[in-house]
């Protein structure tokens, strides 16, 4: 027999008695081995799908965003600090700059959700479930790439606590759990999530000093390229400013206009598609989304009806925008955006894709789901463009509709209930 | 007739698809080769791009050419060989009838099928072979758990060492005095075995092997009152082949359904073939039909499979309704058939029956003997030799065993989603059952089983590779692939369920027993068959089934 | 029970005594205390107006504006003057209860626009301007004290009523009232200069005295600011030219 | 709670502090909480917890008011018209609430600011009302107005302990007094908003429920 099997067999007597080490041994155990155990009551065989393979795809679907925005937070560090403002320049550099910054955030996300897991599945005796392996992946992605790592921790960590285990775990959550982490940060500490300097990550952590990347910027650009300089060196041209942010001050034009310091185009059409730009970690890119959100679609595993109707939804409150631009408010900006654009900046498509179609906090019947997508794609536009204060709508607009979704499902089955009821009658 | 032919299955999969539009990626494949020769010439035409198109063309022509060259040649050495008329159906192309079986659903003439989009086929290896073997075992048992809505207690008409006939009633639920349970063959009555707090388990009857049956008066169908057909339907035993639905109970003597349905056949994994299986019971069939039209106030309804060329002999009764159906399992149950045709609402009563039992009926009045003469196959991929054998009602298992590795196999009397687990000696098929199926228990650890499967295995997800060749078999086991959650994803019961029901949002009005959304959500629709498909393909691994029997339950308490 | 708490009579007398006993309660603690609440919304006013001008850090707020000290402060430094539109006095108004709000939604012709004078113990005069303007959500107000070469600013001191917390709000803290200190309002030609920039860190703010940090992700509400600096303090150009040109 | 109440008459056989008296006083403290287990006077525990002090004065203002209305209800409970007992029931807090507010307008300037609305708000405190129907109509004026300070302690200590956390995590000060605010961990701006009590609020209550196996059963 396999010498892991026995390896875990050996371990298991031991643990059997301490609660907490079971379920850590029980967590570790199904991960590596789909258990032996077989079908007693109803159907003699299952599907081979279960939810572990569910939720692995949909962060399988999340890597190339995990690549790209690995190599952005070290493209536009150093496009900030006016080095290597090549895309492929230095490009290893980048690379190594982006793993450093990103790999401490992914892993205390890890720690913190996985430890509350833990606890509280240790606690109800349960084994413990796998719905954080997507929430887990998706909280990194949507933070600013230098958010402090407490912070994150205390996201993650509230997020767990207050809108999951409060809930009952994995399935009972009324809230999107991902949501809920980057609302925490985006209420708690607004100061590190809006803005333009947080979307770049100008700073050098510990373990860049480690590797030696803060090294190598002091060996070979000197003093005033470190951090203590940064806005100096910002006002040299670089404006950390996101495509929303202009958009929200100088409308489409605005974006289009915007320069880096050597005189390129900072937001091209070509630049705003893959994501090189600043933004929270992983949502910059729409061609990976998209392909991401592919992968979902075809492996059954995310809603088509939720993203279809989300974008249709997103595109009607965009050109009824338009509308009112050309015959109510021809002064303000952002709301002559044109609507197709309107796709290209923020992270619109991120929501979409990973965010409005979360199973558990979505409305669940078909046509519910229709309503719902579509009623996220109406409110996220409304409050990205209309409202003052926040600067994105769909965080928003999702948590609003992820309560509103059991109200949608109770009339489309009351609708389902009637049609039985009139065949009666 | 050679039933190994991948190749064979290849292109029937190619023609299956070009007339359906909802699997399109082969479509893709070959629209993708004049792509291909774009691109590689950087889009529009030159003399490149037109060379490489044609290229591509050429190529796809010549494997065309090969696959017709080579069925000819194989058919001509076939019937070199001697094969004769079988010779057409060798090769690797399907032949004329084959085709347009797959391409036109023409059996249905000009009436309307209810074509379901939505359920899914478990393929398992291992179907029975078209060969019928006699087999006649020393015992046959009569389990009371077949029938549900019973006392785990029945009264007893026998007691141990009583010779019976095949027709002797045996035994009869307190509640129901009426409704008989009869012996399946004549004997004598060898053991009354009991289980759990004196529950009855099996009456088991030691066959003589004389064949001797009670003889029943001949009832006039046209012309005998209602009150005694049923009343001989009940004296005999055969009245507990019908189902009553809403609840899926053995039906009530006082009730008059609103229709009575029968499918005639079966979509679920390794299914027996009801054509074969019924072929030569032509005439008790339609006799039977003549019996059931006086049990109901509406019509009977015969559910035909509209892919495969039915019997003749369903077409030739009158006053009937044939519906035609097409699609995948659950397609075949009356369930979903009763919900396309004539759905149950509150306060109705449908009954089904197999056609079998219609059969059995059939014989009773035409013969006066109850004769529960049953084709049961044995089927599964842990059987070397799976075939079709003739025998009765309710046969002990062991002589059928002889083909199957014992060695870690699970025998289940029905099929592998709703059949019960029988043991492989001393068990006896079920009342209901025309099928054994015997797959691997699934007691073993898989490295990484839920990422990396290192087998094929039935899903209805396409995240696993094989699902690209739906053709495929599986050599399934017992495992459950997974631990049991919560409800997460969405969607996937309605996926397979071709009904106008929300099955989670009815299973959790179950539990959390919400007596208005059951009843709204349609539960008098459903029984746990139904839901079966849904159980497997769960995510989640619930327990539909065993959910949506404890919603019964609650409902007929309530009610 | 011999009493029928029911009959109509009853109630009427339970009811009217209680009124009256109530009503003699409450008007007798009313009076009593009526100085002294005066007297602390009075001090509270006063402390808003000496903030701009004297500055705290926020720790030491609450030591150093005791009751005494606020009254003193401001009976002795502080002169009230209540001027027009042409920066000419107006006689038999005080500035102190002057509605600022209601004043600056008058045409600029009939405005009473109140200013407070402040000598400090060297013979220097600061000149004290209420402002109010609207934020992001909600009313923002405050005082800024100007020197007296009309431009040179003294000290600001901001308050708001529901600004977000953490970014708007963050205008009432003395991290961001000091920024103002020092700063100038018009240019050389007279032209109002001053600006609240966007975001924090900018290198504009560290190199001219017209330009401060502002705070970064709360842009609207220090347009908000700006606004209202803009607006009140360009209605008082030709009151402060007046100072300007008689000292 | 003891010092007030010395000069107080013995009364009857009843000794004053008897079990059952204590048990007036106790029981809102944990197994019968206005807030966390009756789940009243909510509205206010959103509002005026930002602050320590506030809350601590707020929770103060309660206190007197329920007890001092518990016991004037309680006193006149025989005499009154049972058909305008609301409205009388009524005044009385209005009362007791209008020279709550005036004090505070006098003693404490600055907190009566910020409490603004809500002093006068205590009138809708549905602690108070449900008290004086359930409790002071019954009974006598001595156990009515211990109840009343036990339901006004059960309110305040969770007010003042909803505050306690807002105060640190939101402002980085403790009554007032500024000693981190400097670090962001303390400057949580979700602390700042109501919203925190509600967080606060069930957490307590999960807490609670998890170290009292007495409420379990009554969800």
């Amino acid at each position: 027999m396999n010498p892991l099997r026995k390896l875990l067999d050996s371990i298991e007597p031991k643990v059997r008695n301490n609660k907490f080490a079971h379920t850590v041994y029980d967590g570790l155990e199904t991960f590596l081995f789909q258990p032996n155990t077989t079908t007693s009551v109803g159907t003699h065989i299952k599907d081979g799908m279960d939810l572990k393979r569910t939720m692995v795809h949909v962060v399988i679907a999340l890597q190339l965003c995990y690549v790209l925005g690995t190599y952005n937070i070290g493209h536009q560090h150093y496009l900030a600090l006016g080095m290597y403002s090549g895309l492929f320049e230095g490009f290893f550099l980048k690379l190594m700059y982006g793993l450093l910054q990103l790999l401490p955030i992914f892993v205390v996300v890890h720690l913190v959700g996985l430890g509350i897991e833990f606890f509280f599945a240790a606690r109800k005796g349960h084994s413990i479930e796998e719905g954080f392996l997507v929430s887990g992946a998706l909280i990194p992605l949507i933070m600013p790439p230098d958010i402090p790592l407490w912070m994150v921790g205390m996201a993650t960590g509230f997020a767990v606590l207050i809108a999951k285990e409060a809930f009952g775990g994995t399935g009972m959550n009324i809230l999107n759990i991902a949501l809920v982490s980057r609302v925490f940060v985006f209420f708690a500490y607004p100061g590190e999530i809006s803005g333009d300097i947080c979307w770049v990550s100008y700073d050098y952590n510990i373990f860049h000093q480690i590797f030696g990347i803060e090294a190598h910027t002091l060996a070979f650009h000197g003093w005033d390229k470190l951090p203590a300089k940064v806005n100096e060196i910002m006002v040299d041209g670089f404006s950390g400013a996101t495509p929303l942010a202009l958009a929200a001050s100088g409308g489409w034009e605005a974006v289009q206009s915007a320069t880096l310091p050597n005189g390129d185009q900072q937001y091209s059409i070509a630049n705003l598609l893959f994501g090189i730009l600043p933004g929270s970690i992983g949502e910059t890119s729409k061609v990976f989304v998209i392909a991401g959100a592919g992968l979902m679609i075809a492996a059954g595993i995310a809603s088509w009806r939720i993203m279809l109707s989300f974008v249709l939804g997103a595109a009607f409150a965009g050109i009824l925008m338009n509308v009112l631009h050309v015959t109510a408010f021809p002064d303000s900006a952002f709301i002559g955006v044109p609507w197709y654009h309107q796709f290209l900046i923020g992270s619109l498509l991120f929501a979409m894709a990973f965010m409005a179609t979360d199973p558990v906090t979505a409305a669940s019947t078909n046509q519910g789901k229709l309503i719902y997508g579509f009623m996220i794609g109406v409110l996220g536009m409304i409050i990205r463009v209309l409202n003052p204060a926040y600067p994105e709508g769909w965080m928003l607009a999702i948590l609003f509709m992820n309560i509103f979704a059991p109200l949608i499902d109770y009339y489309v089955l009351k609708s389902n209930i009637n049609r039985r009821l009139s065949r009666v009658a | 007739m050679s039933d190994n032919s991948g190749i064979k299955h290849f292109t029937k999969f190619i023609f299956s698809l070009l007339p359906s539009f909802s699997k399109s990626y082969l479509l893709i494949i070959f629209t993708g080769f004049p792509f291909m020769a774009f691109s590689q010439s950087g889009g529009g035409f030159n003399l490149q791009s037109v060379v490489i198109l044609l290229l591509a063309a050429t190529m796809v022509l010549v494997v065309f050419l090969f696959f017709v060259f080579g069925d000819h040649l194989i058919k001509d050495s076939a019937r070199v060989a001697g094969y004769g008329n079988k010779a057409n159906t060798f090769g690797v192309l399907p032949n004329k009838e084959e085709v347009s079986n797959i391409i036109h659903h023409k059996h249905a003439g000009a009436n309307k099928v209810h074509k379901l989009e939505k359920g899914f086929d478990v393929k398992i290896k291992g179907k029975a072979a078209k060969v019928i073997e006699h087999y006649d075992p020393a015992t046959y048992a009569v389990k009371p758990y077949d029938f549900k809505g019973l006392q785990p207690i029945p009264k007893m008409s026998v007691e141990v060492g009583t010779e019976v006939k095949a027709g002797d009633k045996l035994f009869y639920d307190k509640n129901y005095p009426d409704i008989f349970f009869t012996a399946p063959v004549s004997g004598e009555i060898a053991e009354i075995r009991r289980g759990d707090k004196r529950a009855i388990e099996e009456i088991v009857i030691l066959s003589d092997k004389r064949k001797e049956f009670k003889q029943f008066p001949k009832l006039d169908i046209t012309t005998a009152p209602r009150s005694e057909i049923v009343s001989l339907l009940a004296e005999s035993g055969a009245w507990s082949s019908f189902i009553e639905r809403p609840f899926g109970l053995v039906a009530k003597l006082e009730r008059v359904p609103k229709s009575i349905h029968i499918s005639t056949f079966d979509t679920s994994p390794l299914a027996p073939d009801y054509a074969f299986i019924m072929k030569d019971r032509g005439t008790h069939f339609k006799k039977g039909v003549e019996v059931l039209k006086r049990l109901t106030d509406g019509k009977v309804h015969i559910n035909l499979n509209a892919k495969k060329k039915p019997l003749p002999f369903y077409s030739e009764i009158k006053d009937i309704q044939l519906n035609w159906f097409e699609g995948k399992h659950p397609a075949g149950l009356p369930g979903i058939q009763i919900h396309h045709t004539d759905p149950i609402d509150k306060g109705d009563t449908v009954w089904t029956i197999s056609p079998m039992d219609t059969a059995v009926i059939g014989k009773l009045f035409s013969e006066g003997i109850y004769d529960p003469e049953r084709i049961v196959a044995v089927a599964g991929p842990q059987v070397n030799t799976p075939k079709y054998y003739k025998t009765y009602l309710s046969a002990n298992l062991s002589g059928l065993m002889s083909s199957v590795k014992k060695e870690g196999t699970r025998f289940i009397s029905g099929n592998v989603l709703t059949g019960k687990q029988v043991d492989p000696e001393k068990g006896h098929v079920g009342y209901y059952d025309h099928l054994i199926s015997c797959i691997k228990e699934g007691d073993f650890y898989e490295l990484f089983g839920w990422l990396i499967p290192s087998y094929p295995r039935p899903s209805a997800s396409v995240t696993f590779p094989w699902t690209l060749f739906p053709f495929e078999e599986f050599d399934v086991n017992t495992n459950t692939h997974g631990e049991e959650r919560a409800f997460v994803v969405t969607g996937e019961y309605e996926a397979v369920l071709p009904m106008d029901i929300y099955p989670v949002h009815l299973l959790k009005a179950i539990l959390s027993r919400d007596f208005d959304q059951m009843e709204g959500l349609g539960i008098y629709e459903v029984i746990e068959e139904d839901f079966a498909i849904c159980e497997f393909v769960c995510t989640s691994k619930q327990p539909a089934m065993a959910i949506l029997r404890d919603g019964l339950n609650y409902m007929k308490e309530q009610s | 029970m011999s009493l029928n708490t029911n009959s109509n009579s009853y109630i009427t007398i339970f009811l009217l005594s209680m009124v009256i006993v109530v009503a003699f309660l409450l008007s007798f603690v009313a009076t009593g205390l009526q100085p002294i609440i005066s007297k602390n919304e009075e001090v509270d006013k006063k402390k808003k107006i000496l903030k701009s001008v004297v500055f705290v850090e926020e720790s030491r707020e609450k030591e150093v504006f005791t009751q005494d000290f606020v009254i003193d402060e401001y009976n002795n430094k502080i002169k009230e003057l209540v001027v027009n539109y042409q920066g000419d006095p107006i006689e038999g108004k005080t500035a102190f209860e002057l509605d600022v709000k209601k004043e600056f939604r008058k045409p600029l012709d009939e405005r009473q626009m109140p200013v407070f004078v402040y000598n400090d113990d060297g013979g220097k005069k600061y000149y004290i301007v209420p402002l109010i303007g609207m934020g992001l959500w909600d009313e923002i107000s405050g005082y800024i004290a100007l020197e007296d070469d009309m431009s040179t600013i003294k000290g600001a001191a901001f308050d708001h009523k529901g600004e977000t917390p953490g970014l708007g709000a963050e205008i009432s803290k003395t991290k961001f009232s000091e920024r103002f200190i020092g700063e100038e309002i018009f240019g050389e030609d007279g032209e109002y200069q001053f600006q609240v920039l966007k975001g924090t860190g900018n290198l504009k703010a560290e190199q001219s005295t017209y330009y401060i940090d502002g705070l970064s992700g709360a842009t609207l509400t220090i347009d908000g600011v700006n606004n209202m600096m803009n607006e009140i303090l360009t209605d008082y150009t030709t009151f402060f030219d007046k100072v300007k040109s008689s000292s | 709670m003891s010092t007030e109440t010395a000069t107080a008459i013995q009364q009857k056989s009843e000794p004053l502090f008897s079990k059952k008296n204590q048990r007036l006083v106790s029981d809102p403290l944990n197994d019968n909480n206005p807030i966390t287990v009756q789940v009243l006077g909510i509205c206010s525990a959103l509002a005026v917890t930002s602050q320590v002090v506030n809350a601590g004065i707020m929770a103060l203002c309660v206190i007197f008011v329920t007890a001092f209305a518990n016991l004037t209800i309680s006193m006149l409970r025989n005499y009154i018209p049972n058909r305008i007992r609301m409205i009388v029931q009524l005044v009385v807090i209005a009362t007791l609430v209008t020279l709550v507010s005036e004090v505070l307008k006098a003693a404490a300037y600055d907190v009566s600011k910020q409490l603004s609305v809500f002093v006068g708000l205590i009138i809708t405190n549905c602690i108070i009302m449900g008290r004086l129907e359930a409790f002071a109509m019954a009974n006598k004026p001595w156990p009515s107005f211990l109840d009343g300070i036990g339901n006004g302690i059960g309110y305040g200590i969770i007010l003042i302990g909803v505050a306690f956390f807002r105060e640190l995590f939101g402002a980085g000060s403790l009554m007032g007094i500024d000693f981190a605010s400097q670090w962001p961990l303390f400057t949580n701006g979700i602390m700042v908003l109501p919203i925190a009590s509600i967080f606060l609020i069930g957490i307590f209550i999960w807490i609670q429920r998890s170290f009292n196996p007495k409420l379990v059963d009554i969800s």
